[in-house]
């Protein structure tokens, strides 16, 4: 199965790379840009089959490790 | 072991016909597709130097503190108390044109291994940088990428990058250069050559898996890969800093034991062209076993395996019996470890596969066989001396300055340097910014001064002075913060050699070069050529970058070039 | 006086910063490796720079999970002085011994450059030696050294004085100008709350011999091991 | 209009985070992990109200920074 994990910085927490490319737009003539966040973007193929399951390895994964919680959010799309 | 070679896939392989019948006769037989594919690599102008052998011979490359010349990974000088400074300047020029972060990170990886592949510890990075107009519309594109390249790689291996030179002109608009230095220091005794000996010893893999980066040639017009296996190609390298520290530690740490015979980085032509020059060099043999190879995807073919560039690999023979003990490093380090073969007395490079045998070829026909050529060429007339009368004297010193000092050529590189880590290992005491970086040999009171130089214009105007000039403004530098110069690297890039102008250029600028190593008692011990550096038939200025290591025994005696007190003297020296 | 070493797979200033401890103390610390489980009896902790596994996903984040980990968070609470340096101070973050988290640059570019900073504060075993106000200078070399904490925690930092240092003007004044990474409140380094932990981006290390122009960052060592050397 | 960015590494590109993430992950003793890919999420607040054109902008702005496609290709998902 596959997982496709998205970590995004809280809000209220500052995006330098956001705003760099935001920035980088609008010297590229890219005027109708209001804001630009980035974040990670993690594609795990996982051998689980229960989607529960995989859900729940998941989940622990990104509190263990993928995501930190002190400035990042996770959410988790499975197939 | 039959392939049907078309005229086109020789073609694609950047074979010309009369190098295919070449090939035939010292086989004595076509060649297959992988056979084909390994003759390519082994005779391109980057491993053959085809074009550049018979003038490469003529600069001097022995003094009494040259330990290894050119013709190993990489140049070695004694530096007194059982010390070597071992170093090499390399191009990554084309792929950093095509993705400069990238092809910039690559180069500074491929330049750490041919040091550290000797037994040094990297102690120093430079880079000579050429780009173009910087109004052009890539060169800002180019130029961050490259830097950012530089950095991040040289940055997380952990050696600094302590220096280098910058320019900028119209001819590298099409064609920039990234020329990589690294410096290592090694124990005397401790200093590892590529020749494998040993009938029956195991050839080991060892670093990252291979993956099907960097293959080119016919590859297209074969029958072995689907348009899926294609589109899986990336034609660029991606560089993978972390895997390249922790083989530097694994590799010194087995180096400190009595494990390796001999020891080769998989440079350009991966497999192919470390496994042809470790048997070439020993007169030896190789059995290799493809499906020992540690591949990175799945269904990779033996003509993939042998073309790749994926980086961070490297191939060693070990003495028999110390396989356990070096395995156990490489686990340590995280890194892959393989015994792909052995060492044969059948003078042949014999590659099987699942079984079969799929390429057999006598090692010294992809090396001493490779064609040679005299290429045709015209010393260009040098250009008349401009005399200060004939430039009008400008209205305004100050303002002449000013422009003079903001100008592309001349302005602060500190924008430049400030994304390099430059004091990583904390033995950088002389920073970019002077004349020549310097680098304390760890724990001692010596010090490494190094400086790379090169003025393409001058080169343009009368090659043999411009060679001159590279070579002593390197050793001026170096002299210049208190430095004895022992040796030089260089890195030779120039257009087409093909055209006799640029063939003369070349040749103009290596016997330059050469006068002023004999005159100066400062030895060639590496280097580099890239040759067809040009877009659409205009080929960039001759820039033959040198690269000078100078020691200085006592490194409190370094001098730098800030004023130190007003009321100071000022003396010019020359005239 | 025993001192521990940690490296991990990247960590690429450990031996500056074994160089800043012999100096000091006359003694190599002792060697750790990311993957040992057990410490032993130590006074000080070192974590130093680098790019421990490459910086990858995120700086320090895998380098935390590490074996040896969990005992230098026991060590931590136990009190035994610890100090973590650039890419140490991440990891230190991570593991939660400090508050906050290190983000990249604003300018998005790798610095490395002599900055001046500010002495915050002289309470803690690191700072001791140096005069709160006054101005020395020491190396940055980071990708990611963008400290950033919410303003309640900011707060808190600022009001058990547990800032050590910010980035200043030459003059000591601390202004955006003079912010080289974009840190709340120029923070340059923390402290935890027994003032036993530090985390800073500069690299002392690289300032303790005239020849690296300045000696700013030997007196952080001199503090630091000159009170545990007694033990 | 939200427009959200995938970049993710071509197929056969090497990808040393994804490596690593995958690595950390077994040494942490998620064992059912067969392969992790690492790449880049982006999210823009567009201006532009008309799909069609919001859509032609954004390849526009992938094409010219926010993806390498020497290395990289790109999807983009809109409101
Ligand atoms: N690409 C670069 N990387 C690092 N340092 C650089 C680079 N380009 C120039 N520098 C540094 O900038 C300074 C000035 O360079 P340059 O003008 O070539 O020096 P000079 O002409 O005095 O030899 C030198 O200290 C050099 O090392």
């Amino acid at each position: 199965m596959k997982a496709r994990v998205h970590i995004t910085l809280k809000p209220g927490v500052l995006d330098p790379q956001g705003k760099a490319i935001h920035h980088a737009l609008d010297s590229l003539g890219f005027s109708g840009v209001d804001d630009v966040r980035q974040g990670k973007y993690i594609e795990l193929d996982l051998q689980e089959t229960d989607r529960e399951k995989a859900r729940a390895d998941v989940e622990d994964m990104c509190r263990k490790l993928l995501a930190n919680t002190v400035i990042e959010r996770f959410s988790i799309d499975l197939d | 072991m039959s392939d049907v070679i078309s005229p086109a896939i020789i073609q694609e392989h950047g074979l010309n016909e009369e190098e295919y019948a070449r090939i035939e006769r010292v086989l004595g037989r076509a060649p297959n597709l992988l056979e084909l594919g390994i003759y390519s690599v082994m005779w391109s102008e980057h491993c053959s130097y085809k074009s550049s052998r018979l003038h490469l011979k003529k600069l001097p490359t022995k003094a009494p503190w040259v330990i290894c010349g050119p013709g190993e990974n990489a140049g070695v000088v004694d530096i007194g108390d059982g010390q070597a400074a071992i170093f090499k300047m390399e191009s990554h020029n084309h792929p950093s044109f095509i993705e400069p972060y990238q092809g910039a990170a690559t180069g500074v990886g491929g330049i750490l291994r041919d040091v550290f592949t000797m037994g040094a510890r990297p102690v120093a990075n430079m880079n000579a940088l050429r780009f173009g107009a910087p109004e052009h519309p890539k060169t800002r594109h180019l130029l961050s990428g490259v830097v950012a390249g530089i950095g991040g790689y040289g940055n997380c291996v952990g050696v600094p990058t302590v220096g280098g030179e910058t320019d900028f002109h119209p001819s590298y608009n099409g064609n920039i250069l990234v020329n990589a230095m690294t410096v290592g220091v090694a124990e005397i005794d401790k200093i590892f050559y590529s020749a494998a000996a040993g009938i029956g010893n195991s050839v080991v893999y060892v670093g990252s898996k291979t993956g099907r980066d960097g293959i080119h040639g016919a590859t297209m017009a074969s029958t072995e890969f689907s348009e899926d296996t294609e589109e899986k190609r990336p034609t660029v390298q991606v560089g993978d800093p972390f895997t390249e520290k922790r083989l530097i530690e694994a590799c010194l740490e087995l180096m400190s034991t009595d494990a390796i015979i001999a020891i080769q980085d998989m440079g350009a032509a991966g497999l192919t062209s470390s496994s042809v020059e470790m048997a070439s060099k020993g007169g030896v043999g190789f059995a290799l076993d493809l499906s020992k190879v540690p591949c990175r995807e799945d269904g990779m073919q033996p003509y993939e395996m042998m073309l790749s560039e994926s980086q961070e690999r490297m191939l060693m023979v070990l003495k028999p019996g110390h396989e356990a003990e070096a395995q156990a490093i490489f686990r340590k380090w995280e890194l892959d470890f393989a015994v792909i073969g052995q060492i044969t007395d059948s003078g042949n490079l014999s590659l099987t596969f699942e079984g079969d045998l799929v390429a057999d070829i006598p090692v010294p026909s992809l090396t001493d066989d490779a064609p040679i050529y005299d290429r045709p060429y015209v010393q260009p007339s040098p250009r008349a001396p401009l005399g200060p009368d004939q430039v009008a004297r400008p209205d305004d010193y100050g303002a002449a300055l000013l422009q003079l000092m903001g100008g592309p050529n001349l302005s602060s590189r500190r924008w430049i340097w400030e994304q390099y880590d430059h004091m990583v290992m904390a033995d950088t005491i002389q920073r970019p910014g002077g004349d020549a970086a310097v680098v304390r040999v760890h724990g001692t009171q010596k010090a490494l001064a190094i400086s790379t130089d090169c003025t393409p214009r001058y080169v343009a105007a009368d090659p043999k002075e411009g060679g001159k000039q590279a070579v002593a403004e390197t050793w001026r530098n170096l002299t210049a913060v208190g430095a004895t110069p022992l040796a030089i690297t260089d890195c030779l890039n120039f257009g087409n050699p093909e055209r006799p102008q640029i063939m003369g250029q070349f040749v103009g600028a290596i016997e330059g070069m050469a006068e002023a190593c004999h005159a100066l008692d400062y030895p060639v011990v590496s280097g580099n050529v890239s040759l067809y550096n040009e877009t659409n038939g205009t080929g960039i200025l001759p820039t033959p970058a040198i690269g000078g290591v100078g020691l200085l025994k006592n490194a409190q005696r370094m001098a730098g070039l800030a004023l130190r007190r007003t009321g100071n003297r000022l003396i010019l020296i020359g005239k | 006086m025993k001192a521990a070493l940690i490296t991990f797979p990247g960590s690429n200033c450990d031996r500056d910063m074994a160089v800043a401890i012999k100096s000091v103390t006359g003694r190599d610390p002792i060697a750790v490796w990311h993957s040992e489980t057990t410490l032993g009896d130590v006074d000080f902790i070192a974590l130093p720079g680098g790019f421990s596994y490459g910086d990858y996903l995120r700086c320090g984040a895998i380098a935390a999970r590490s074996g040896i980990i969990p005992e230098i968070i026991r060590a931590g609470k136990r009190g035994v002085p610890i100090l973590g340096i650039c890419n140490g101070f991440q990891i230190l973050t991570e593991i939660g011994l400090l508050p906050g988290a290190l983000m990249r640059n604003a300018g998005l570019h790798f610095i490395c450059r002599d900055v001046p900073l500010r002495v915050e504060t002289s309470q803690s075993v690191f700072t001791g030696g140096y005069r709160t106000g006054s101005v020395v200078h020491m190396p940055v070399a980071h990708h990611d050294g963008n400290y950033f904490v919410d303003p309640d925690q900011q707060k808190r930092l600022d009001d058990e004085d547990r800032i050590a240092w910010r980035y200043c003007t030459k003059s000591g004044e601390v202004t955006p100008q003079a912010n080289i990474n974009g840190s709340v409140g120029n923070i340059a380094g923390v402290l935890n709350e027994s003032r036993t932990i530090l985390g800073m981006m500069p690299h002392p290390e690289r300032m303790i011999d005239p020849a690296h122009g300045g000696t700013d960052g030997r007196l952080l060592f001199e503090s630091a091991l000159s009170m545990l050397a007694t033990l």
